[in-house]
């Protein structure tokens, strides 16, 4: 063959993805914090090093989440991913071992058939060939499905595609060009040398039975290179350079770094890891139920990349979790979105391409100017007391859930205060999920003094907004607990006789209590207790919100209807007697949008409750449940 | 019914005596309708377009029209009945301006109301500076087609003030003319979709959106239309030297005085017991309500009766009310009418 | 502004002012601050117009600022007023002509008392006896004296040697007309034109040459108020009300003021120092401030009557551009001079002084 | 205005009172229904200064604050709107589907960027 020079555009692309995936993975190293670095190094040479490898190859080449999520789906990016890993390792081992030398360069590999137009005609070679044709045709299997996956979504069992950007799409013709090329090239080149296997033999055979092959093939073949040169170049600022990161993000997590509070290479990473595939779309309620397309995950983390304002997105969000629950490549959403809104305003950079290609992203990381200040509040003396009950602002809202909490503790014996009995404190967790977390400090050391103060032992919050702050960004002595789980434990320890209600009930986990903090059995628990739990269809970890979450600044009150409505009809549809919940929030949201009686968890423990209530015999209940918690 | 037609005068050609002479003449009795002005209709002939749902007044109008176009019915205009009069047997004499007398079976009374005179207000400067207006006159600017200043300039902004009339001691009226907040949000609303950029206020003391859709249409014109509420009555108007109107008025939510320019006032002057009604409610000696309007025989089961026998009354001689109330109120009115010729 | 509207109002408030044969009655802040404005009242009254104005030397202050500030009680201001009708009655005199505006409102809510509460008439005819031994007829008008100046207007604009006009243009003056609330605000029909759009001054701006301003603050109280004054620290208050209106007339540049109150008159006078002292403005053409006159020295001013002789010099805000203006000469080496040749004390701080 | 001159009367011109709406200007309420169109919707019922957390500790009042950004009166709002913990009580009880949380939140950045000269 007289020219090879057909393969400088491959050669420059994939040189300089090589190099520039180095140098960026440096500065990543060099940016992290110090404790990250050494969770790196550490990981690099234990234990996480070959669970990644195996992560890698479970979900980065086979795509196993997906893969059970959607199995079409699934085998579109094992076909591409797994199906080109394959032909990159069997064509250097062909390039290896039937070459004309060994350790060979890449395009040796990627080229093969060009320089050995004749290869394969008979013996091991021949069956090797059926083996690189069949993957080849595997691969484009999978990019078939890509196609119609991207024309008609529904085909695929997508409800919704992305939207991309014109780097994307140029990378995007440029992935879907090679391997149709490399398919022609090579069925050219095989046509015109009567070589190939059942595919790019036959086709060749055919092909060459009109067409001059022998001339045509070059130009393919410069196609297969151009489209991979152009697609290697393009990788960094295209969707695609999620393969890559995706690898970096997944021996980064393994080695136990976490998004944490605040930017970093870390979420730097997550942020190119996002393979824009779209599943946070389908299980996003404000997008089924609302109707609301434009702020879901894929949407974020794209205007995250692109350095795009994206603060109405930001705040536009349940942060109910369901979609991290899902997410393939186990970005931390939720953190990511927490962190974002913590940001003060910011320009619209739209960034040109050479800003795309930057190595570290000068977002600017101002944090809020703090609007609020509680210097007026006044600081308390409180009694003293082993169990503390605090019942939360919204709680207030649903004074029944108060009443059955009381008469469940003084059924139980229970010795509490009522922290907030005459309205409390906001317990912060509000102001977080707004991005406020300067401001939420302040209540948060209000409210910790009063607790700290008492003495208790057990704190006890009707409300899971309040639980998880109190758990995740309180420093307390005292145990926090969630009424359920309360209940639960007097339940256990024998404090609480309770009467069995003939009623089939289904419970909704909410946000904050079950994604939120993992609180999904106790609550199970209780109800089973005292009637008969049916099972909803989403629930646990793909629980539905109810749509009056506080994680949402912007969403609209007609729109959180729908939503809860729509939650409302998922959860109701075994026709239970009582939708049971958690939360005063959800409770609020629910008796709104559902003719079914709502209760929270609470209520129907007291409503089991021996009427007249007995006088309680174990006095020392509390003392029983301080020990049976442990006191950390 | 047999033998001659029973004869029935109804006093007032507005909504309610239309409707009633329509109803009785479509059951066969003969009617007199007596309408002091040219034509009847009443106060419907200068209003533009009806609240809630903003249909022409026009079509309320042709209905009414309509109405009393039957063989039964005969018409006298420029007329007003000066007295009613019972007679034992039977009869009920009705003296008629000019001299005339008429003689009847019944006699329903449906003299109306009549608008507050603004004037009387006059720390609003009604008739003294140029751009304050009724409500009335507003409706008449809609019919021309053009919201306009006195100097045909377009207002940039107008404010609407409920009460003018109603509940309030001063002018001797302590009712509440109910229609004039659904009125003022009505008008905001048509003012916005002709003047876009022109800035709406409504002064108003408490929002009465009694009526089906009335409280609908007051969301609506603060969502969609932007129209502004400012609770509190104004005190008094002035202009400033640019000739712009300068309101008082106390922003009771938010509890201080507040001073505003506007370039149109719009007086939403309430309902009052029509004068022509007043005088032979005197004349006839019907019972007149502290409102000083008439007094019906039972406020819970009687509201048509006058305490007269042989006579009703219907629509707002008795009480101020919408065009719904009023039709339905001077149905009723034939109802005890024809219960009464029945029996007798 | 249509004219016909104001015109129907005033005629629906028309009082009855006698036409000659008045007792009167001074205010107290007048005859210690503006001495020349009663004086030129009876000046006019008798010289000008030969009218017969009957004054008693007993007469009493009417007690209104005591009661206003809540130290005099209503039974005993009712005998004190009583006392005056008495002297009246006994001088054979049916109408009173009062130069306060504060005793007026008095002297109108007694008689409104009265008449609703006729008791109260017999209480306070009882109790006047006892005091005193006098007995007393209710008089039979009552007139403030700017609605007796108010009804001979055109009498006065015939006798005129000036009038409100620029004697260089031949313009019109822009006078704001201020009426004490007293006059009208508690009883519409006891004052000319109502209270909304009073007439009883804008009738003689008019008359005599003048054009009224109408500005939106025009309702507006002085910010006298006794409370309001009479505690030192709630001076803001009067102090605050009275910026207000001046700030509300000041785009139309208006050349005086004209007040029938004393009160009104002494205090807009005076607060204009004051506001120049706090603020360092001063309101009116060319910052001049803006002279205020009692409805008296504006008919003296118009009848030729010497500016010094009004007592204009013992404004705080002084008209000579305003004189000036008019066309009036005023002797600068008279202003200071006692009619015996005595030099009076100056006063210092004059605006324009 | 100085002591000194204060101490001369012994008094000074009160502050006015009065709204004076043509003098106020309404940025913040026009950055307000822009970003949160709900706000348009308040009638000023007071059902969310009946539930306000904050409120039970301190004079924030979501009612009155509302008004004042009607008027365009932002003085007395600058310390107001530091007080809220944005809680969403009120969410729950605003009759009308006002989104008061956002209110709030959107306030304190419209003032601070009035602060700022950004508005």
């Amino acid at each position: 063959m007289n020219s090879e020079f057909f393969i400088t555009p491959f050669n420059l692309g994939l040189y300089f993805i090589l190099i520039y995936s180095v140098v960026r993975s440096t500065v990543w190293f060099r940016n992290l914090s110090r404790s990250d670095k050494l969770r790196l190094q550490r990981g690099f040479f234990g234990r996480p090093f070959m669970d990644s490898l195996r992560e890698i190859f479970m979900e980065s080449l086979l795509h196993r989440k997906i893969f059970r999520k959607n199995p079409v789906l699934g085998y579109m990016h094992m076909s591409l991913a797994f199906g080109w890993f394959l032909l990159i390792v069997f064509g250097t081992i062909e390039a290896d071992f039937f070459g004309e030398k060994h350790l060979n360069p890449p395009s040796h590999a990627i080229f093969f058939r060009w320089f050995n137009p004749e290869h394969g005609a008979e013996g091991f070679a021949r069956i090797y060939n059926v083996w690189m044709d069949l993957l080849l045709a595997f691969i484009l299997s999978g990019l078939l499905l890509a196609v119609i996956k991207r024309f008609i979504p529904g085909m695929v069992g997508m409800k919704k595609r992305t939207r991309h950007t014109w780097t994307d799409r140029v990378a995007l013709i440029s992935l879907w060009l090679i391997f149709p090329s490399r398919l022609f090239a090579e069925s050219f080149t095989c046509g015109a040398h009567g070589s190939g296997s059942f595919l790019t033999g036959n086709l060749g055979a055919a092909l060459a039975s009109f067409l001059p092959a022998a001339e045509i093939a070059p130009w393919f073949w410069w196609l297969y290179s151009l489209s991979l040169g152009i697609f290697f170049l393009l990788l960094p600022v295209s969707r695609y350079f999620h393969i890559p990161i995706e690898l970096f993000l997944i021996f980064m997590r393994n080695s136990g770094i976490n998004t944490g509070d605040r930017s970093s290479s870390y979420t730097e990473v997550q942020t190119h890891a996002c393979s824009s595939c779209g599943v946070c779309i389908s299980v996003c309620q404000m997008s089924y139920a609302a109707g609301i397309n434009d702020i879901q995950s894929v949407y974020f983390i794209k205007g995250l990349r692109n350095d795009r304002d994206i603060a109405a997105i930001t705040a536009n969000c349940l942060m109910c979790g369901r979609c991290e629950e899902v997410c393939p490549v186990g970005i931390e959403l939720g953190p990511m979105r927490l962190i974002e809104r913590r940001q003060g305003e910011r320009e619209d950079g739209t960034l040109r391409l050479a800003g795309k290609y930057s190595l570290m992203r000068k977002r600017s990381s101002i944090e809020k100017i703090p609007t609020q200040s509680y210097g007026y509040l006044v600081r308390e003396e409180p009694q003293k007391a082993d169990v503390l009950f605090f019942a939360g602002c919204m709680t207030h809202l649903t004074p029944s859930v108060i009443v059955a909490m009381k008469k469940i503790m003084e059924s139980a014996g229970v010795k509490y205060r009522f922290m907030d009995e005459k309205g409390g404190v906001c317990c912060g967790r509000p102001l977080m999920l707004a991005g406020r977390d300067r401001e939420a400090r302040e209540l948060i050391n209000h409210n910790s003094d009063i607790i700290w103060k008492s003495g208790a032992q057990i704190l006890v919050t009707s409300c899971p907004i309040c639980y998880k702050v109190f758990r995740e960004s309180y420093y307390l002595d005292a145990t926090v607990m969630h009424h359920s789980e309360f209940i639960n434990l007097l339940i256990e320890e024998g404090s609480l006789r309770l009467g069995y209600l003939h009623k089939k009930v289904v419970y909704h986990d909410p946000c904050e209590l079950g994604r939120g903090s993992g609180i999904y059995d106790e609550p199970r628990a209780v109800i089973s207790y005292v009637a008969e739990l049916q099972q909803a269809s989403q629930e646990r970890n793909m629980s539905l919100c109810c749509g009056g979450s506080l994680g949402n600044l912007t969403l609209s009150s007609d729109k959180r209807a729908l939503i809860a409505a729509d939650a409302a009809r998922t959860l109701t549809m075994s026709c239970p007697d009582e939708l049971i919940t958690a939360c005063p929030l959800c409770k609020k949201t629910f008796v709104q949008s559902t003719k079914t009686k709502v209760s929270d968890i609470a209520e129907l423990v007291a409503a089991a409750l021996p009427r007249p209530a007995v006088k309680a015999v174990k006095k020392r209940a509390t003392r029983a449940a301080v020990k049976a918690t442990g006191n950390s | 019914m047999k033998g001659t037609p029973k004869h029935v005068i109804v006093a007032g050609g507005g909504v309610a005596g239309m409707e009633a002479a329509g109803s009785l003449a479509e059951m066969g009795y003969r009617v007199t309708l007596v309408e002091k002005g040219e034509d009847p209709g009443g106060h419907l002939l200068q209003w533009h377009a009806l609240f809630p749902d903003r249909r022409p007044a026009d079509e309320v109008r042709s209905y009414l029209r309509k109405r009393i176009v039957h063989h039964n019915i005969s018409i006298i205009t420029r007329t007003t009945v000066e007295k009613i009069k019972y007679h034992p047997g039977g009869t009920v004499s009705v003296n008629l301006s000019g001299g005339t007398d008429e003689k009847a079976d019944a006699v329903i009374v449906a003299t109306g109301f009549q608008l507050f005179d603004a004037h009387r207000k006059e720390e609003y400067g009604y008739g003294i500076y140029d751009n304050v207006i009724t409500s009335a006159d507003l409706e008449g600017m809609f019919n021309r087609g053009r919201v306009a200043k006195a100097d045909n300039s377009v207002p940039a902004r107008i404010g609407l003030i409920h009460c003018v009339g109603s509940r309030d001691e001063k002018v001797n009226n302590n009712h509440c003319s109910k229609v004039c907040c659904v009125t003022a949000v009505k008008q905001a609303i048509e003012i916005r979709e002709m003047l876009p950029s022109c800035e709406i206020f409504c002064f108003y003391m408490d929002m009465r959106m009694y009526g089906p859709y009335y409280e609908e249409l007051y969301r609506e014109s603060q969502e969609i239309h932007n129209v502004n509420f400012i609770r509190g009555k104004v005190s008094e108007a002035s202009v400033n030297i640019n000739n712009r109107l300068v309101i008082k008025v106390e922003d009771t939510l938010a509890g201080r005085p507040l001073k505003m320019e506007l370039d149109i006032m719009v007086l939403m002057v309430g309902m009052e017991m029509e004068e022509a009604g007043a005088k032979l409610a005197e004349a006839s000696g019907f019972k007149r309500g502290i409102n000083r309007f008439l007094e019906t025989g039972d406020h819970h089961y009687g509201n048509n009766l006058s305490g007269v026998r042989g006579v009703f009354y219907a629509g707002t001689c008795t009480a101020p009310m919408n065009i719904t109330d009023t039709i339905s109120h001077a149905r009723a009115a034939v109802a005890e009418t024809v219960r009464y010729l029945d029996g007798r | 502004m249509k004219p016909e509207g104001k015109k129907r109002i005033w005629a629906e408030y028309q009082k009855e002012i006698p036409d000659d044969h008045f007792f009167y009655v001074r205010s107290c802040i007048r005859q210690t601050f503006f001495a020349g404005s009663e004086q030129v009242f009876l000046k006019i009254l008798r010289n000008d117009l030969g009218k017969d104005v009957f004054e008693d030397p007993r007469h009493t202050t009417c007690t209104g600022i005591g009661y206003h500030g809540d130290v005099v009680p209503f039974e005993t201001i009712q005998a004190v007023v009583a006392r005056h009708f008495s002297l009246a009655t006994e001088a054979g005199y049916r109408h009173i002509a009062i130069s306060c505006v504060t005793s007026f409102g008095i002297y109108t809510e007694i008689l409104e008392t009265w008449k609703h509460f006729p008791e109260t008439l017999e209480r306070t005819r009882e109790d006047l006896y006892k005091a005193t031994g006098r007995t007393f007829e209710v008089p039979e008008t009552i007139s403030h004296t700017s609605d007796i100046i108010y009804k001979f207007r055109d009498e006065i604009a015939r006798k005129a040697k000036y009038n409100l006009a620029d004697i260089t243009t031949g313009k019109p003056l822009k006078v704001v007309e201020h009426i004490g609330c007293h006059y009208s605000k508690m009883f519409p029909k006891y004052g000319v034109g109502g209270a909304e759009f009073p007439h009883v001054l804008v009738g003689m701006v008019e008359s005599w040459g003048g054009d009224v301003i109408d500005y939106p603050e025009r309702r507006h109280c002085c910010g006298f108020g006794f409370r309001q004054y009479l505690v030192q620290a709630n001076r803001g208050y009067s102090l605050f009300a009275s910026r207000k209106k001046f700030e509300s007339m000041e785009p139309y540049q208006p050349d005086m003021i004209i007040a029938n109150c004393p009160g009104c008159t002494m205090f807009m006078d005076r607060w204009q120092y004051t506001i120049n002292e706090i603020d360092g403005i001063t309101y009116g053409v060319n910052g001049q401030g803006i002279p205020v006159l009692t409805y008296e020295e504006v008919a003296g001013l118009i009848l030729g009557y010497d500016p010094w002789e009004l007592g204009l010099q013992y404004h705080n805000v002084q008209s000579i551009p305003l004189l000036r203006r008019m066309g009036i000469k005023a002797d600068p080496a008279r202003r200071f001079l006692a009619k015996d040749g005595t030099r009076l004390p100056e006063p210092a701080n004059l605006i324009n002084g | 205005m100085s002591l000194n001159q204060a101490n001369k009367f012994g008094f000074v011109i009160n502050p006015s009172r009065l709204i004076d709406y043509d003098s106020s200007d309404r940025k913040v309420r026009d950055y307000v229904t822009l970003r949160e169109p709900s706000f348009k919707l308040c009638f000023a019922c007071g059902g969310c200064t009946a539930a306000c957390t904050a409120g039970q500790h301190t004079s924030f009042n979501l009612r009155r604050m509302i008004t004042y950004i009607r008027r365009g009166e932002i003085e007395p709002l600058r310390d107001e709107v530091t007080r809220c913990m944005l809680c969403g009580k009120c969410l729950l009880v605003c009759p009308r589907g006002v989104n008061t949380r956002n209110v709030v939140a959107v306030t304190a950045e419209a003032i601070s960027k009035l602060d700022r000269n950004e508005l």
